[in-house]
């Protein structure tokens, strides 16, 4: 026998009309701090410093590992004598001149890539020439070019920026939504105003991860182009600050420097791209807050 | 809130024989949580789907009726009252309740046309590969799409791709099907195509469906049950019996009243 | 203004450097030699591989290394760029550290026993491998142990020697990494670089172009002259000199330290080259240098030939 | 005086049926040649050979920057010695290896950030805290763990493969469609089958850009870390062979061998990537293949 | 192919006083290429509007509809014949013709609903930010969505979305505006209520609109003009003149006699 629904009586309401504010409400500052996850972030943080500690003293060899309390006293003490700081500021003057330009440099080429075909051929071409070329590939150039110093510094931070970052954009770019493309082209936007007002902000997502692996790249290359290019006179960055220390066998002062890194890594990542991610693609649900 | 003109009283008992509801929705509120914004879609939301039901939302655009076919497939959780399936409440998604969505986007662009009716079987493994590929190119046929079986989404129009969805959630033959305006970007033909095929398959399985729709017509011609929305936030604003009309019944005048009847329920401001 | 600059290398054997610009006194005697205003850029180099690029960039006009990297150089651009050393920057062992009780000579490096040296093969740490090798197992044999080294930079190796716990059993340190390796019990010596290429054997060199020397050979007698200057305050006042490196070069190394470094009679800062030859014939025996040497002054040039070096 | 349209006749037509054949047409090879752009790829190779040639004769310095003739003769000699072939493949070998890892590492770490909010904070945290730190940082662990030689050398490069296609597979799986997700969700998807079956598909554009990426980087940390765990003498791969011709000074072979990776990199990406994604998403419609 | 029942010739001279077609194409095909594969959408189109024509594109589901739209938009090349706008054939998209898309992500979801709608005008630099402002507002008003102008896209309902798309196109008022399926995702009241919009803009400004509908009834009640598409691929099957129909003929006779012949054309297999 087939299954048939009962048949029910009809009813009808007359509404009244709902009061206003029940429609939009405000969370409360409690479920909001909730959702910011620093707690649980710090969490993690505590965990991962704890591991370093008990590693350290499994190992019990603190010319190659110190442990995570030592290098805290390092840290403490670079920071009071004032020598941390000013490493910091030295190569993050340097660390953000290469990496604006890598940006811009990453947005242009990009940009002609989705402008023009032979703009993407050459896009693909240099990047897959020379982005897995090691910086010592760049450092006769480096120098015929631009000398000892800052120069070859940020050609080299170029390079460790513009290839991922425009990679990213690039696969950014190509995912935009057809309609999205067709919308802007309708109302007269085409190349670079197409670019700034539809490509950009749809490929918004890919753009902050090409931002943050351009970013620790650049940390990681400036920190080892430092010990080549040095510095002049006892100047020089948070690498050389690291590579004197290693020669010297203060392996609590490399770890501070390295423990720096990271510290500026946590903020840049929890303060900014967070942030920006936050008051951006998430914001606009481009990107999955939640599973 | 008060409820006049009700001909029946809301929990009249029904004939002794009379089967226990399949699902239960409970004085839902659904609201969305947005950074600090909450936006409420739906107030105090209460229905019955008895086993077999083609029940059909009816509502004014905005009104919350894709939000109440998520809740009731599991992808929210009402933020008052509760929604219950089979005397348990509904606590996630789940391949007893297939959806067909609202989104143009709900195929996997990685998988041919065909790829995509079977993947619901093959994924929630009710059939097995051999048998799920004849039922799928079955259902294909069905909507008018065979041609195109290895065809990937993106090289098909809106409608064709709303017909995929609807193959895929027939092939399932599952006990109840959750159907978001299903024909909306189909033509009067294929549209009248696929309202036989959906009630020709009910007949024959007797699955129970939740159908949301913004046509009078076809609410009454898809549905034996109708509940009316209000606008937004949704509320209820009337529960009535299409059983009468059908297919045929397009033109007759009992029809008529009736769609003019719920026009006006709909449409008309509450005071 | 004129403009000198000098790639300098890090630590303490390049302490002639650090008193030179802590005195200004290259400054001083270009001006007496009637170069005024000469601005000095003192470059901080790792490496001598990145010496050379520099050099041959010309981003430096001087460049300091060890002898090896000198050679190496000279060899390459022999005939075109012409790089020469100009004097030595003094001498100090490199001397072959191990951490095991039963290493008493090369003979007891067994398979399982690692050596670290800053790259393989090529440096000079390794060549005077090489030449021990030959020495004690026969000319044929100065490969015999290279299977066992490894490249690591000298902070690292002196770390596994000092702490233990890795396969590294055995560094070629150059100093101060040796001495530090040493104040270690269980430590002890196996080579030193004196032994192979004779006592007091110059351990780094200042070099530049021919070009440089004879462009400006007023600022290229200055520079000279202040090495020398540099030599003999050194000799005369370690103390004062541990402490000039310290403010020069920020080192958080221990005053006391590096004073009693200065004051071991086998590390000194001579600017006279000292058995550099029997480094070059070896290298241009195994092939490492194609050029044949006949003497240290082929490599050298002309203004310290008559200072009797070797 | 408004505009009104003029009224026209009405008009009809019977159809005849269209000869099938019409409706679907393969494309002839000529076409589908000119959509490869091997050629014009190949110009812009040979066009960047050619600056290099003149730069390099500019500054005619060819112990710092050989022209690419003579690199070109070094290759050929150290092709034809079959050294370079016995260090690429020394090199590939490991590189392989570490970069599997990384995928591995990559996928099951995303996997566990989409699935919990502990993963995602790990995620996060463990990314913005290792991904900028220099392979040094990296060396006491390494050697203590692994030693030298391989497990270290393989460690480093797990470290520059991970964290940024970590990202890149993150950042696509945030960016799937919310309606796909409860698609795959519907069908009763949950977990490790969600991701496999709907996320990793879905993210491929930004799982192949991160795949770009951690190819990349995996290349340049391996030629540095070789000079540091350079396997005892004689052996070691192509950054060996790089460091030790760099060294001794004889540049046309260090120049051979990073033309060796760029070779390896521009067959990698035409044969390998740029495939991989003509199968996948272009076909799909994932990508746009124009603007 | 054969002309019959052709009550005037294609050909056929208008009066003197007629004035030219705005736009015209002239035997279409248009082609999708993908990879190696080829799929033609639409087989020697041919059409003609006039200013102020508001002309129907009217067939079943993949019959090339969304494609012919596309093309007139300058989105897509005729793989032969061609399209030809004020005199001179299509280059390429434009501001002159702005299009309401059938996707439901035509909105760029980073900008809130009174921004999506102000952005046409500002891009396209017709109007000034704060005249631009005012412009949408009004239109905003105008589809209902006034309390939604601060949201963003992703927070809106299907019908929602569509309806910030139709307000986006009012708003800036083009010589062309080309509309593909605006009302298939709204209730019958905001539909009607679109329809209303619809005809009185165009009864003040007078652009030309070319329209893409799967309802028969809607195309009578928009257009003044309708093509008849043939299934996939789409043929011209006829060209029908629907002037005397407006938005309250709905239930009339001769409505209904259209309405039915339309449906035979359409829908009757050819021979
Ligand atoms: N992701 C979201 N975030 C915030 N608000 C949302 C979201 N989705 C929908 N809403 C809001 O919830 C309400 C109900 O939306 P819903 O999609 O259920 O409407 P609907 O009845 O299906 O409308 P339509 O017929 O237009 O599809 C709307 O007011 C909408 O603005
Ligand atoms: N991107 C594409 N690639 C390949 N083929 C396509 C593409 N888009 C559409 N087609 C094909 O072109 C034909 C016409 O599609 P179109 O979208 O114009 O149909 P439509 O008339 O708008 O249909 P609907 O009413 O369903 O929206 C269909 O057969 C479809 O399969
Ligand atoms: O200078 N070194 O060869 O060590
Ligand atoms: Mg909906
Ligand atoms: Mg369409």
């Amino acid at each position: 026998m087939k299954t048939t629904p009962p048949i029910r009586g009809e009813y009808e309401y007359t509404l009244e009309p709902l009061p206003e504010r029940r429609q939009v409400r405000v969370l409360d500052w409690r479920a909001r701090l909730g959702e910011q996850g620093w707690l649980r972030k710090l969490l993690i943080v505590a965990l991962l410093v704890l591991g370093w500690e008990l590693i350290a003293r499994h190992f019990a060899n603190p010319l190659l590992l110190p442990s995570a309390s030592d290098t805290l006293t390092a840290v403490t003490g670079g920071l009071a004598s004032g020598e941390l700081p000013v490493r910091v500021w030295g190569s993050l003057a340097v660390l953000l001149k290469g990496y604006a330009i890598g940006i811009v440099l990453a947005l242009a080429l990009t940009s002609l890539a989705v402008m023009t075909r032979f703009g993407r051929d050459l896009l693909s071409t240099l990047t897959s020439m020379f982005s897995p070329l090691p910086a010592i590939a760049l450092l006769p150039i480096a120098l015929l070019w631009f000398g000892l110093g800052e120069g070859s510094l940020i050609f080299v931070l170029v390079h460790s920026v513009l290839w991922p970052m425009a990679l990213n954009v690039f696969t950014g770019f190509q995912s935009v939504s057809p309609t999205l493309k067709m919308a802007g082209r309708n109302y007269g936007l085409r190349g670079p105003r197409l670019v700034a007002h539809i490509l950009i902000p749809a490929a918004l997502p890919s753009i902050f991860s090409g931002l943050r692996i351009g970013w620790a790249f650049s940390w990681r290359t400036l920190i080892a182009a430092e010990m080549v290019f040095g510095a002049s006179s006892g100047q020089g960055g948070l690498g050389w600050y690291i590579y004197q220390n290693r020669n010297e066998l203060i392996t609590d002062n490399v770890f501070a420097g390295l423990a720096m890194v990271i510290v500026i890594g946590l903020l840049v990542e929890n303060l900014l791209f967070d942030n920006l991610e936050r008051l951006t693609v998430r914001r606009w649900g481009m990107s999955a807050e939640q599973h | 809130m008060a409820a006049v003109e009700q001909s029946l009283p809301r929990s009249a008992p029904l004939a002794e024989s009379a089967p226990a509801p399949l699902l239960r929705a409970e004085a839902v509120d659904l609201e969305y949580r947005d950074g600090g914004r909450q936006v409420q879609a739906t107030h105090q939301v209460s229905f019955e789907l008895y086993p077999a039901d083609r029940f059909v939302l009816l509502g004014p655009s905005g009104c919350g009726k894709s939000t109440l076919l998520k809740a009731v497939a599991g992808f929210m959780r009402p933020a008052a009252g509760r929604i219950v399936l089979d005397g348990r409440p509904v606590e996630g998604p789940g391949a007893d309740r297939i959806v067909v969505f609202q989104e143009f986007d709900q195929l996997p662009p990685w998988k041919t046309v065909l790829q995509n009716v079977m993947f619901p079987l093959v994924a929630s493994r009710v059939l097995k590969r051999s048998d799920a590929r004849e039922r799928a190119l079955d259902c294909l046929d069905k909507v008018g799409l065979s041609r195109f079986r290895d065809a990937y989404p993106h090289q098909l129009s809106g409608g064709m791709k709303q017909r995929v969805a609807i193959a895929r959630a027939l092939a399932m033959q599952p006990k109840i099907l959750l159907m978001d305006e299903p024909f909306a970007a189909l033509d009067a033909l294929t549209r009248r195509k696929m309202q036989e095929e959906l009630l020709a398959l009910w007949d024959e399985v007797r699955f129970t469906l939740l159908f949301v729709t913004h046509s009078i017509e076809e609410a009454m011609v898809v549905g034996n049950r109708t509940l009316l929305l209000s606008p937004h936030p949704g509320r209820v604003r009337a529960e009535l019996d299409c059983t009468e009309f059908g297919l045929e019944s397009g033109g007759s005048e009992a029809f008529q009243r009736k769609a003019q009847h719920i026009h006006s329920l709909l449409f008309e401001v509450p005071r | 203004d004129e403009r000198l600059t000098i790639g300098e290398q890090f630590g303490l054997p390049y302490l002639l450097f650090f008193v030179m610009r802590d005195q200004g006194l290259i400054e001083k005697h270009a001006a007496d030699r009637g170069v005024e205003g000469l601005e000095v850029d003192w470059r901080q180099i790792s490496g001598g591989a990145q010496m050379n690029s520099a050099l041959l960039s010309g981003s430096i006009d001087i460049g300091a290394a060890g002898v090896g990297p000198l050679l190496t150089l000279w060899d390459r651009t022999y005939g075109n760029a012409d790089v020469r050393a100009i004097a030595a920057l003094g001498s100090a062992p490199i001397e072959l550290v191990t951490n095991q009780e039963r290493i008493k000579s090369l003979a007891d490096f067994t398979a399982q026993d690692r050596i670290a040296v800053p790259a393989t093969s090529v440096s000079v740490q390794s060549r005077i491998l090489q030449m021990a090798a030959a020495k004690q197992f026969g000319e044929d044999q100065w490969q015999r142990l290279e299977p066992l080294t490894v490249s690591m930079s000298h902070p690292e190796a002196a770390a596994a020697i000092i702490s233990g716990g890795t396969e590294i059993t055995g560094h070629m340190a150059n100093p101060p990494f040796n001495y530090q390796e040493l104040e270690r019990p269980n430590t002890h010596v196996v080579l030193s670089s004196y032994d192979v290429l004779g006592d007091n054997a110059s351990a780094n060199l200042a070099f530049a172009t021919k070009r440089f020397r004879e462009s400006r050979p007023e600022v290229y007698a200055a520079f000279l002259d202040a090495l020398e200057d540099a030599s003999r305050f050194i000799a005369a006042h370690p103390a004062e000199s541990a402490e000039t490196f310290k403010r020069v070069t920020g080192s958080n190394l221990d005053t006391g330290f590096v004073t009693s470094l200065l004051e071991k009679p086998e590390f000194n800062f001579a600017i006279t080259p000292r058995h550099t030859y029997p480094l070059a014939e070896f290298m241009h025996r195994v092939g490492a240098i194609k050029q044949n040497p006949q003497s240290w002054q082929d490599y050298f040039f002309p203004e310290v030939h008559a200072d009797g070096g070797s």
